[in-house]
């Protein structure tokens, strides 16, 4: 049984997580949610922050230099880093769906078991906001996707296949839970780790979606 | 020549009741609350709004949307405003949505005199429903068509009197794009310079698109929308 | 017969009465040869010059103020106007096909009595050069051509129907030339001006196209 | 992390026999003098050169020209130098014009990510034989597909080391596009400065876009190129 308190410890967990997964120097694209926590937890300094809205070079910002017109995807304040630099919507767009972000970081609502994920609609409520979620998932050269391992109910949201309408066809390339780290290889689960306080049999207890368990 | 109007309902004169409207802005940043303001204040309904959000609850275009005055809404993320949700239920909008990539991209499109282009951005998804798909090299795409409208109201930070602009931080967003792509051209700013004033190399939207410059009178500040 | 004396002449008698027709607050593209003279001739003070290679803003340049890299479409050197700015070959080209530029005044080849023209390619010699000619053609919201009436062996490059290959569907709205300025109107030609020392008799006997003569 | 590198050759390196490059200039104005200079000095051929014009003879691209390496030019005005129409009578060149609009266009998209798009452009002339004729909302458009290139050779004014980078009149022109539809982009520059000197707001080519950044030794001056 998984150890975390509470719903924070678990974002931050899975934060912490992501972070280990960017090294070298990198333009990393963060969703909306759990990825906006990922910057704490950075250790390479030559990690380029790109946010849709227009900003190449994004940081955290102080309270007291919060600039109302200076914002991320979230709508939240963010600050600008040396060598930062700004540019309008199709310019961004141009960046991401042209395959020059290197990751992308994206919370899902479902994920199926070939790596296909769904995070924009839910059947019977209104199909009310998709954002530059697509674009993300096509362009990125890499996709990771951040999410609580079950629903609130306790059921998975890792599935044999997605209910919900689905954000792409291009497969994740990796996601992870509070509980575990899975890779998607040949539109295949691999469980490669398993998350603190975690084992393989809560993790196979709580997933729905056929997966393979390889020690790395 | 200067485009300079002191007034906002003579600088929002050619807004007719049927048109479409690009509106500039990401949620409240970088929008024309001004503008939006004026048209609030103007007799007219039946609007196709192009705009990445319809504002937040009773925010710029929210007050608009409110008025019952959008016939249609055009954009990526409707979320950001609830109101929108329940106008939908109960019938009062007609929604387009777009991907947000998309949606930049046929504005780009239409105010490059493109007739639309392909994208891979949806492919496969709802969104794609009755969209034309196409392989081009191995890769699938769907066809998108552009967007051009009758009006476009943007935000910029300063302009010169021939209507040059510069832009402020993430408030650029949409602004740029969209004022290349309508018949009719109207900014707020925050300054007002003498043409010269501005370098040659920094002037992101270049006067040849703008029609008219007003002063903006709503500000976003950290504690909200304030008038000046 | 024509007064005229030499080329050089001609040239400017031209570029002349086509600084008539540019009146009020516009947005002009000039074109490689005639077109360049335009500038000397203007009467209003509110005319924008655009060059496709990346200017709007183009004035005249001193010589000793010439920069290499300040050039028009031609590749002659030219100045910045107060309230200039740059911008990429694609967001240049975007102005003009996509309507932005008030008029464009071109050089042609041949031109035919529906007022389409020719002016990128000879048969039977290698097509090696189209630059913006047929984005102006289609993009620029009215065209005005100027040119020597006649080619150098006396033959009318005003035709009944082009046979260089044609640069665009759309007809031009005006023909400029040392003898004659016409309309196109609704795809015919409208002889409204003689210039300065022609007869409506030379016209006729170098024109192989059908125009009217219509008296503004 | 650095993206400058000291010798041209090294910079380089990517550069292979069969390639397609994105060559930026106008004429010589803006072209990436030293680099072009490096290519001549480099042992490949059978390159597919993507550039406005391919120089002038015997400069620029054109000394490139003369050495036979390159199999393919596509371009808007090759007239700039009467060499191409010599090897291209002597069967020695093929070459694919375009109009200029369409080269810079399709160039953007490529880097765009899209996979083509429609154009007024050449409707009904020579340079539609072959391309897909379509009407949308009653006008006639011709399908062009968007260009990507292995390497992109361009020019800029300033970079700071990270690669964002800044022009200087109108030696801007194609490069900024080139510097986003290619795997490799290669740029020449006359300042290298530290990041933090190029104002946000006034970066033209995000470093995103740029791989390797060398100082230009190759002048375009009044009296020609000059080694600097």
């Amino acid at each position: 049984m998984s150890l975390i308190k509470d719903k924070n410890e678990m974002k931050h967990l899975i934060a912490k997580r992501v972070a280990k997964e960017l090294k070298g120097s990198l333009t990393v694209n963060l969703g909306i949610g759990i990825p906006t926590l990922v910057p704490e937890y950075l250790e390479s300094d030559d990690i380029q922050l790109h946010t849709e809205n227009g900003l190449l070079g994004v940081t955290d910002v102080a309270e007291e230099d919060i600039d109302p017109n200076l914002v991320n995807a979230g709508k939240l304040p963010v600050g600008e880093s040396i060598g930062a630099s700004y540019f309008n919507s199709s310019d961004s767009f141009a960046m991401i769906r042209g395959g020059h972000v290197d990751v992308a970081i994206l919370g899902a609502l479902q994920v199926d078991q070939t790596g296909i994920i769904a995070n924009w609609a839910v059947p019977g409520k209104n199909i009310m906001g998709v954002g530059g979620a697509m674009d993300l998932l096509v362009g990125a050269k890499k996709v990771i996707v951040t999410m609580s391992h079950t629903s609130k109910d306790g059921s998975s949201k890792i599935l044999k296949k997605c209910t919900y309408p689905i954000t792409s066809t291009r497969s994740v390339d990796m996601i992870i839970t509070e509980l575990a780290v899975f890779k998607v290889v040949d539109k295949q689960l691999q469980l490669v780790e398993l998350m603190p306080g975690s084992t393989l049999k809560e993790v196979e207890e709580k997933t729905e979606a056929n997966f393979t368990y390889v020690e790395e | 020549m200067s485009k300079f109007k002191e007034d906002i309902q003579d600088a929002l004169s050619c807004i007719q009741s049927g048109q479409t409207i690009l509106v500039g802005g990401f949620g409240l940043v970088g929008a024309p609350l001004t503008l939006i303001d004026g048209l609030i204040q103007k007799d007219v309904k039946d609007l196709t709004i192009v705009s990445n959000n319809l504002g937040e609850s009773g925010k710029g275009l929210g007050a608009l949307l409110n008025q019952n005055k959008i016939k249609k809404g055009i954009g990526s993320y409707f979320t950001s405003n609830r109101d929108v949700g329940d106008k939908y239920q109960k019938g009062e909008i007609e929604l387009e949505l777009l991907p947000q990539g998309t949606l930049s991209e046929s504005i780009r499109a239409g105010g490059a005199g493109l007739g639309g282009y392909y994208t891979t951005t949806g492919v496969g998804t709802d969104l794609a429903i009755g969209k034309e798909e196409r392989e081009i090299d191995g890769v699938k795409y769907i066809f998108e068509k552009s967007i051009f409208a009758d009006v476009a109201l943007i935000r910029a930070y300063k302009a010169d009197r021939l209507g040059n602009l510069v832009y402020y931080k993430t408030a650029r967003n949409f602004n740029p794009i969209m004022a290349t792509a309508a018949k009719n051209v109207i900014v707020e700013v925050d300054e007002v310079v003498e043409p010269g004033e501005l370098n040659p190399e920094e002037v992101i939207t270049p006067q040849i698109f703008v029609n008219t410059i007003v002063e903006a009178k709503q500000i976003l500040t950290k504690e909200g929308v304030v008038s000046k």
